[in-house]
């Protein structure tokens, strides 16, 4: 069965994208992006995903929007009217898809509790973490315990970021030309 | 407490480890001595893993002691101990080169910086290919990737910029491809182990999903290891990254992305599903042949040399996927073992050209008149490289020509034997060209600089790969019986 | 932004909640939903909303960016130095049940404590690292 | 009747190559990151909608609930939203280092420079 608001909210971004992909002016865009962002926050509430939702939240519609209008204030607001260059992309685009949606027609139904996903591996986190772990919120179990390993890998990925970021920002720019003019 | 059970985490835990340390230390030199103690120490790690292997057959180690599907599981055979073998030599000896190069490319409040993110993409490389995780496996190819960018991103032409966004793009959609390639699997059987999936996708392999997710996961790798025609982004990211990153990306990061391709052919899918059902060798075979020409002739006409190397890395890796679509052990043996033996080579050759930006200040063909005497030690190491990467009996690169040939031939593809030593033939044609300026003509008139040679640990580190080329040529035993194994534990035969 | 004086009363006002909020969600993600990384970033946007509202100088004398970035390091330590307390007390890699010999689930939730908020400081420090950098761009 | 069990895959197959689309049609390259965006919140809400368990709550252990969705597509996407954020980070401090070394943040421009260079 599929939710009603699962449907209005999923309609609304698909609309959403088609406008971004229309939009000249970058500082909508990136505005409806984030929108965009809030409302897969919401359905990913409705699909019972609350950590990953507020995570959405805050990262999608908030720090990557934030980040965007930033770099938008640092150089131009507006996009060129681009010439051309629909056809091919546009038919990679829809073979991608063709592939995609050839690839979901053997899938288990949405919402199938029999399919093969909720059958194995899964029930042991469900049924035992509250025991073993001793954390009722099993997302947490699993996060930092059972897949700590790749939250260790998502700590490194942050940081790689963290280093790249001030690689290339940190140093400002009046430094860099004293330099120049030093060699 | 028993170290050596330890042994596959410290692979990984050690340089990932020391990257935030490197923030902490600050002080350039001190940095630098430290991330050379941590990258050698992660060799002799690597050493000890690749002798166990062999001597007591696959190791695994369980994160979290959380047994594997549950827990995430590291997992270590013959092939992925030889990968994490070539990833930490060339991390150790391109780390000993290093100082100079960097002091001159990178601003000096950076050092410590660069040093980490250095560190980071060496753990990335390491997790990747470590690992016996899907997801877990993409986790570290983003931490690889990102400090890649990043890395590439500090070369001094500003093209390095463009490059590195480029390759930003390009290997993100290659990330999510395989992101999307990894979901699709672990929808259909619920398991993200490796070994796992090989057994649940048994039963639902005929699919249309697993169909689909193969596909995506195949042309997201392709993209990470610059198959043509997805190479796009490799020959300006190695053009304009710091001489030290490319050198060291050169050498491994394709090769890495090629071992998943081989982890998720051989031991994930399987070699009925991937060859019988999704023909993959009828793909692959003509994009490799098409690499290898069209990389090594548009080689010939770079004047940019790092630009020409890079062309050639696409010629390359060619090689190395056709080796594949033989799907024989010759063919896969000789696959393998190019991939270690093209480390070597190419890397050296990049350290040389690092050295030659050093000292003349450019890469370009017309500056390098009259090299050979200028700086004939360096440029006897390029003449050696040069000669392995043509395929030269006595270097390591006649090996893996050699066992690709024959594999050629054992399969009846005459046509395609005689691609691949056209493919040499062109070679001849772009190494030559930069010994015959480099030699045969005279220093620019009015150009009275004074050329030093290189500084003795640059000098070494560069020997040292060169050596391999040479040693590994001669002595095969080491790199090639260990490919050997490594094919025929993939093709699940006795070597 | 700076001569709004109803922006920065209503800032100081909101400033301590948010870090507040961000406290709870750091240590409350056993319960509910949340967890080191949510709460990183809301306390960085406590740390977003101050620049904005009192210029990036004034913000950096609270955070100052040598401090921030050796906090970044020591994050990423705090979550490998668990899971090498695992291997020194005779587990595998971030294994936490042997962080406490007698009650193995006691010893869960010290490692998910501890590992959360290495993920947290790092989160957190890199977020306002990210966005100083960005800010300090602007103003050169 | 069965298709339409599929919907939410189909959207958000749709939606992924939104995303992918303004990845590779547009020459802006504030906007490629936008694409990049749009196509792994997709992504993501691919792998939250495989999780789901008509009739199950949220994966934290209540005594009222008896059916959880399925925890492990929510915690490999909390991972990949990191990921996600770490690389438009990065992307974007890339896009102002070219701006501030080009004066443009067309793909054409920069293009037609490195050609005149």
């Amino acid at each position: 069965m599929i939710h009603l608001l699962d449907i209005i909210l999923l309609t609304f971004m698909v609309i959403i994208a088609f406008t971004v992909v229309r939009l000249d002016n970058l500082f909508a865009a990136i505005v409806l992006t984030g929108i965009y962002s809030l409302l897969s926050a919401s359905v990913f509430t409705i699909l019972d995903a609350v950590d990953v939702a507020f995570t959405e939240a805050a990262v999608g519609a908030g720090i990557a929007t934030i980040l965007m209008l930033g770099t938008l204030a640092l150089t131009s607001a507006e996009e060129k009217v681009q010439q051309g260059k629909i056809i091919f992309p546009l038919m990679v685009v829809i073979l991608t898809g063709a592939v995609l949606i050839y690839g979901t027609l053997d899938m288990p139904q949405y919402g199938d509790p029999k399919a093969h996903i909720h059958q194995h591996v899964a029930p042991r986190y469900i049924i035992e973490s509250p025991e073993e772990i001793g954390v009722p919120n099993m997302v947490t179990s699993v996060l930092a315990s059972y897949r700590g390993y790749d939250t260790l890998g998502e700590v490194t990925v942050i940081f790689t970021a963290g280093i790249g970021v001030v690689l290339l920002l940190g140093r400002s720019r009046r430094n860099k030309s004293k330099e120049k003019d030093e060699r | 407490m028993v170290i050596e059970s330890h042994l596959p985490i410290l692979q990984i835990v050690v340089p990932l480890a020391a990257a935030p340390l490197c923030v902490l230390l600050r002080q350039k030199t001190v940095v630098w001595v430290f991330a050379l103690i941590v990258s050698w120490t992660t060799l002799a790690i690597a050493i000890t893993i690749l002798m166990r292997v062999l001597d007591q057959g696959t190791l695994s180690y369980a994160l979290g002691s959380w047994p594997a599907p549950w827990g995430i599981e590291i997992r270590i055979d013959a092939v992925n101990a030889y990968i994490l073998l070539l990833v930490s030599i060339i991390g150790a000896v391109v780390l000993l080169y290093a100082p100079s190069s960097v002091t001159e490319e990178i601003p000096a409040d950076s050092h410590h910086l660069f040093y980490s993110a250095y560190l980071l993409c060496l753990t990335g490389l390491l997790g990747i290919t470590a690992t016996g995780d899907a997801f877990n496996l993409f986790v570290f190819l983003e931490i690889s990737s990102l400090s890649s960018y990043a890395l590439i991103s500090l070369g001094k032409d500003r093209r390095a910029l463009t490059a590195a966004y480029q390759y930003l793009v390009l290997g993100t959609i290659g990330a999510t491809f395989i992101l999307i390639g990894i979901g699709f699997m672990y929808m259909m059987t619920g398991t993200l182990n490796m070994a796992d999936l090989a057994v649940q996708l048994e039963s639902v392999k005929n699919t249309r999903t697993v169909i689909t997710a193969f596909a995506f996961f195949s042309v997201g790798v392709s993209l990470k290891l610059a198959l043509f025609p997805l190479h796009l982004w490799l020959p300006n990211a190695y053009a304009f990254a710091p001489s030290v990153v490319t050198a060291f990306l050169a050498a491994t990061a394709t090769k890495v992305s090629i071992y998943v391709l081989l982890r998720f052919i051989f031991t994930v899918f399987g070699t009925d599903f991937a060859f019988e059902t999704m023909m993959l060798d009828a793909v692959l075979l003509p994009l490799a042949l098409i690499g290898i020409l069209v990389g090594s002739t548009v080689a010939v006409f770079q004047n940019n040399i790092k630009r020409m190397l890079a062309y050639s890395s696409v010629a390359q890796v060619g090689y190395m996927i056709l080796g594949i679509s033989f799907f024989s052990l010759t063919g896969l043996t000789g696959g393998i073992v190019h991939l270690f033996n093209h480390a070597l080579m190419k890397g050296a050759l990049f350290l040389v050209m690092g050295g030659v930006a050093m000292r003349i200040g450019s890469v370009n063909l017309n500056d390098m008149r009259g090299l050979g005497k200028r700086m004939p030690v360096t440029m006897a190491a390029f003449v050696i490289g040069g000669l392995s990467l043509i395929g030269v009996p006595l270097t390591v690169g006649f090996i893996s020509k050699w066992y690709l040939v024959l594999a050629a031939i054992e399969q009846g593809m005459w046509p395609v034997a005689v691609l691949i030593l056209l493919g040499s033939l062109i070679a001849v044609i772009y190494i030559w060209r930069v010994i015959e300026v480099a030699y045969f003509q005279e220093v620019q008139p009015g150009d009275e600089r004074e050329i030093k040679e290189l500084p003795l640990t640059m000098q070494i580190a560069i020997w040292l790969l060169i050596g391999g080329t040479i040693i590994f040529g001669i002595f095969t035993p080491l790199t090639l019986g260990v490919a050997k194994k490594a094919a025929a534990l993939l093709l699940g035969v006795l070597p | 932004m700076k001569d709004q004086i109803v922006l920065r009363v209503i800032a100081k006002l909101f400033i301590p909640f948010i870090l507040l909020f961000a406290l709870y969600v750091q240590f409350h993600g056993d319960y509910g939903p949340g967890g080191g990384f949510q709460a990183g970033v809301i306390f960085a946007a406590a740390f977003v909303l101050y620049t904005l509202i009192f210029g990036l100088e004034a913000a950096k004398k609270v955070a100052k960016p040598n401090l921030v970035q050796v906090l970044v390091a020591v994050g990423v330590l705090l979550y490998v130095g668990t899971g090498i307390m695992g291997i020194l007390l005779g587990g595998n890699f971030l294994d936490y049940n042997v962080l406490d010999h007698h009650d193995p689930v006691h010893g869960q939730h010290l490692g998910i404590l501890l590992i959360e908020l290495g993920v947290g400081i790092t989160v957190a420090s890199v977020m306002i690292t990210i966005f100083f950098s960005f800010a300090g761009r602007g103003q050169s | 009747m069965q298709y339409l069990g599929l919907y939410n895959y189909w959207i958000a197959v749709i939606l992924m190559m939104t995303g992918f689309y303004i990845v590779i049609s547009s020459g802006n390259l504030i906007k490629k990151i936008i694409g990049l965006n749009i196509f792994q919140v997709s992504v993501f809400l691919f792998y939250i909608s495989i999780g789901k368990i008509t009739g199950g709550t949220a994966p934290i252990k209540t005594d009222a609930a008896s059916i959880y969705s399925n925890p492990l597509p929510h915690v490999l996407i909390l991972t990949a939203i990191v990921v996600g954020v770490a690389t438009t980070a990065l992307g974007l401090s890339l896009v102002v280092r070219i701006k501030e070394a080009y004066g443009t943040v067309e793909e054409d421009e920069i293009h037609s420079q490195d050609e005149a260079w």
